[in-house]
């Protein structure tokens, strides 16, 4: 298993292409009571940020065709706390899976106050990526404010990267009218990579109510229903952009759609409101893309991209026949 | 099934108590263990409708069974109810944090609507660990025939039942809350109440002027995960610090004294 | 049923608030078949260039959950063989449902030409109001490039006005980072309403090919998958704008999903994907909601952004009771 | 039912019939019509997987039922195979243009795997209505076992039944189109086809070069409504003008001669 499955992304090492999405795993101990953490590529904290934060009022998630919106609000611990009491557990647990800490701020400069914070620390917290989350809707100051504008966007990314040597995972938002600039812009600012993509604007009506479900108002779809815009993305910037590296995101629910992420150009791929589900996800994709690495004799790293490579495509279906 | 296992099991029973309210009931799997208070996420293994995975009280626990007692509100109470026996449903539980079964004289239960589910499996480990104890409900509905059936099934594991009903068709007419009158000065009472929202918020204010501290309410909020990751089932904290807490992991049952209502 | 389903969109009287979407409703005439045009409060015919088009490639079109993509690429008869062929057989049909006649072209200068035919034409195609379609994703030309891009937009509506007086309504894009700088422009050039949102940028991928499902990569998603992102920009709109004119489109399929649009700002709606998978979906939201209305004894009129009223809302639902 | 009906009927019978493929079978409602060669889009009347319709040939008609041979590939087709006896399913139909049942003495049916779904009915009714004729059935397979319990149940519908598999397990070696030499010159043959793209258009080019001029396809493409208002279903059109039509109002049926293959 080890072999077929191992992939690359940027200077990640996984063992596995599979990792877990921020926000959807807690801090990475959540989910030992279910399985191991060893298991994973790797996982992603919820966001933190220097200060703890309590997020929105209720209701935060509401149901929705294939998916969910959540208000949350980047509810969080704080940088200390994760410091404190989070990072020396998860170190135990986590063998050789990625720990990648996702960070925020409420405006620019506080981005490279947090990622000041995770360098101050990192031989505490030992953490092997940083995700920058420039790309939270739920958020007054923040969020899409800075991910979806290019000047700010430009600026915090250039802030984290002056902070920390670690390597830089810039999460992308798909509420943009073309996602290709941003994560072109977070290369040039010295980025290792881009994780995309985040939620997208949603709201839902409780028409008894007369008045939107959650307590914000407007939150951020994730699920299924968002797969395709996912693979969208991942593809369009691969084409523009071939050598960077690239964490899938957004609706993954099965060891195909893990399949679609890779072969539309990702490396890894990270999964989300499916955890919440079914909190088996993450290892029934992983046993379902050894099953299908096996049964094709292929590799992960061979397959990634594999949808760019016109003239590869293996045999036309035979519906019928 | 230890605490937060997944497991997809083929539905057993669906039986109808009342218009709406009906039992969902599946075999014990080995190993399965959980407490009156204890809750599970079901969802479908299958990727349709519903989406999400929905929180419910475990019911009862009974010989080789354990089952919820439902009321078809929206998608998924009303999907539920229509599945044909064998289907499969992902159960994710036990979850959360059950009642504490405290020794006393009296064990007062107050039930609003469907709140009545957790109650059925209290009573009956109440009656196993403590034969001598009083177990009490008091419980109310919109009308006379939603829980009567119930009653009459499962009355037996209650030494008092008082109904309420708003238009007074069934038992004393008004809410539940009026009714407490003679039990609430007992010290020697542990009270539990599962509900309404606004059922709650005034057994509370009623509980706390009558000085009851064993006090004991089974919440809820809208979940997505059901096991502390997602963060969606905060419940305002009367002390402010931290300004939310959890429902699925401090709760579901929570001292009413530390919610601010 | 008249007086409650009435409503009014700009200049656009409609016996009721349900009309088809453009592109998923022929010219008209294709439900013919399955109950009366007459019935609805409108419909939009497919998009028409001056010339035939003959679209995209196969495959056009794919599932996903709870939605579909498509790739169809604008494929229309053109103008004059509508205006032959298909007005004269609608308009004896249609009876007092509004005919809007959707319209694009590959550049700017192409609206101001198809809108001038549109004006030449007017009495004997009889429309009652133009959508300019500047946001189709399917396109090499035109559609999303004009419809992502304000210059390229205003330039557009602006020739479209210049060209005729019919009622305008300007056809959005949800893949922008906000879609009320575009409302706003498109009510600065004199356009009489907006319609949104069209479909969002998808793609899948064919895991044991290994290429895209759909002839040209990706597609434009549509179906219930997206109702949350329509309902909204729908939202966002009226509470910028709230004077405008809204037709709220995107993964109608109930008339409860009709209400959410209403009830966030829409005074009417445009059902698209919803019609072919059941041919009935539009009578049936027409019942649902007149059903609705009956039961609450309240007017469509009356639920028009409701959401946006704080204070207005009903009773907290007590799930338990 | 009308051309163009929307009906939703509940599901009567599940037959398998072979690994993979399997009988649909529904009771014909009052006024039920069809022909050989129309097709239907079945989808879930529930707002659940799968999405959109999938189009099915009208397999046969008898007595009081049709059916659809449906064989299981991908999600629907997969599901449609596991729904209980009783499920609602959506029915839009009959649509498209079915085939054109000319007089003649010899009949030439050619099927490549779940091709030979529209051939039984189209059998059933060239025996009632034209009594004489002989009507031959030529099919190809993948191995040996999927079709054999279809012939065993209604080959008498067939005056002639050839078989072919790619491992000649059953019947001749190789491939349908082979296997036509002896028919290929006989003026007073009509051909019907269905099958996989390739195997069509392989036979396109034998007819065509033998001279058949009685020929008609029923061919496949990706379908979102089948009643001609999303324009996927594109078939590019020999003559280049139009350049392509839609397969779902113009065929399924098509005369090869008019497809650019
Ligand atoms: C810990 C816990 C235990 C519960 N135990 C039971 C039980 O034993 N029996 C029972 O019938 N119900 C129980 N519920 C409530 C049950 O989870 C909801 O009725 C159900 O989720 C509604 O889903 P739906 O799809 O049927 O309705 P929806 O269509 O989702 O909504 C219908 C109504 O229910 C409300 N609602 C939706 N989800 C929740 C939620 N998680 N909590 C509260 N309200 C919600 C909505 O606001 C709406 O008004 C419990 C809830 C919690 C949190
Ligand atoms: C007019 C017509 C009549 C048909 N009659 C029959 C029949 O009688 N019996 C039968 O078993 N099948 C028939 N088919 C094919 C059937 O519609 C497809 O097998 C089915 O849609 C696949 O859906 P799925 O969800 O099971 O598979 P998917 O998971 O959607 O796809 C599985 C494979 O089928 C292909 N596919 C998907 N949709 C279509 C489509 N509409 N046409 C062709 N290939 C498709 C995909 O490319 C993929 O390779 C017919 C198709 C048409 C167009
Ligand atoms: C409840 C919830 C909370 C989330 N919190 C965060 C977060 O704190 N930081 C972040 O970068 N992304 C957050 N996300 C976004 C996810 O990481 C992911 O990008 C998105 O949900 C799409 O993937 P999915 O469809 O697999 O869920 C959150 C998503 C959900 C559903
Ligand atoms: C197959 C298909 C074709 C479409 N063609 C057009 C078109 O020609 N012009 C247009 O403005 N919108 C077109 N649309 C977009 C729809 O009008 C609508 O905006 C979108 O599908 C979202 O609504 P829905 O989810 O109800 O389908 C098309 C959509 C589909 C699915
Ligand atoms: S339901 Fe997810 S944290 Fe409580
Ligand atoms: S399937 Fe929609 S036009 Fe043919």
């Amino acid at each position: 298993m080890v072999e077929r499955l191992a992939t690359t992304c940027g200077p990640l090492e996984l063992a596995n292409p599979v990792l877990a999405a921020s926000g959807t795993f807690g801090y990475g101990d959540s989910f030992e009571r279910f399985w191991p953490l060893s298991l994973l590529g790797g996982f992603v904290t919820k966001t933190l940020f220097v200060a703890p934060r309590d997020g929105n009022p209720a209701p935060r998630v509401a149901e929705t065709s294939a998916g969910m919106l959540n208000s949350i609000g980047l509810a969080n611990v704080g940088w200390e706390a994760f410091v404190r009491d989070k990072a020396p557990r998860v170190n135990a647990l986590r063998g050789r899976s990625r720990m990648i800490v996702n960070v925020a701020g409420n405006a620019p400069e506080e981005f490279g106050e947090i990622a000041a914070r995770v360098e101050a620390d990192r031989d505490v917290v030992r953490c092997d990526a940083v995700e920058v989350n420039v790309s939270c809707p739920n958020v007054k100051e923040g969020g899409t404010n800075i991910g979806c504008h290019i000047g700010q966007f430009r600026d915090a990314v250039r802030r984290v990267r002056a902070a920390t040597t670690l390597p830089i995972f810039v999460k992308l938002s798909p509420n943009v009218a073309d996602v290709v600039p941003f994560a072109l812009c977070a290369a040039d600012e010295g980025a290792e990579g881009v994780s995309l993509v985040n939620t997208l604007y949603g709201m839902q009506i409780d028409t008894e109510r007369r008045a939107p479900v959650l307590g914000t108002g407007s939150g951020g779809l994730s699920g299924p229903a968002i797969l395709p815009v996912g693979v969208h993305w991942v593809f369009k910037v691969r084409a523009a952009l071939p050598e960077l590296p690239i964490l899938g995101i957004g609706g993954i629910t099965t060891w195909r759609d893990a399949l679609q992420y890779l072969m539309a150009g990702a490396q890894a791929v990270q999964v989300g409101t499916a955890s919440f589900v079914n909190p088996h996800a993450c290892p029934d994709i992983l046993a379902g893309l050894d099953r299908w690495c096996a049964s094709r004799n292929v590799a992960i790293r061979d397959v990634v991209g594999a949808a760019h490579r016109v003239g590869e495509a293996v045999e036309e279906p035979v519906w019928t026949g | 099934m230890n605490p937060g296992a997944v497991r997809t099991l083929p539905l057993v029973e669906v039986e109808d108590v009342s218009k709406g309210t009906y039992w969902l009931r599946f075999h014990a799997p080995a190993g399965f263990a959980c407490d009156p208070g204890h809750f599970f996420m079901l969802s479908s293994p299958e990727n349709g409708a519903p989406f999400l995975g929905r929180p419910l009280s475990i019911g009862d626990v009974h010989g080789e069974r354990f089952g919820f007692l439902v009321r078809a509100l929206g998608g998924a109470t009303a999907w539920f109810r229509t599945l044909p026996v064998g289907s499969p449903i992902r159960l994710v539980g036990p979850l959360g944090r059950p009642f504490l079964q405290p020794e006393r004289s009296v064990h007062c239960m107050v039930a609003g609507g469907i709140g009545l589910a957790p109650f059925f499996y209290l009573a009956r480990r109440l009656r196993a660990t403590q034969p001598g104890a009083r177990i009490e409900l008091r419980y109310g509905e919109r009308s006379a025939d939603a829980h009567a059936p119930l009653m009459e099934a499962e009355g037996e594991l209650f030494d008092v039942v008082e109904r309420f009903t708003d238009d007074g068709s069934l038992g004393a007419r008004g809410t539940v809350v009026d009714g407490l009158d003679d039990r609430l000065g007992d010290p020697n009472a542990a009270w539990y109440a599962c509900g309404p929202h606004a059922m709650l918020r005034a057994l509370a204010r009623r509980l706390d002027e009558a000085g009851a501290t064993d006090v004991q309410f089974s919440l809820e909020e809208r979940m997505a995960c059901g096991f502390g990751v997602c963060q969606a089932c905060i419940v305002p904290n009367r002390s402010g610090k931290p300004r939310y807490r959890l429902l699925c992991m401090d709760g579901p049952v929570l001292d009413p004294r530390e919610v601010a209502w």
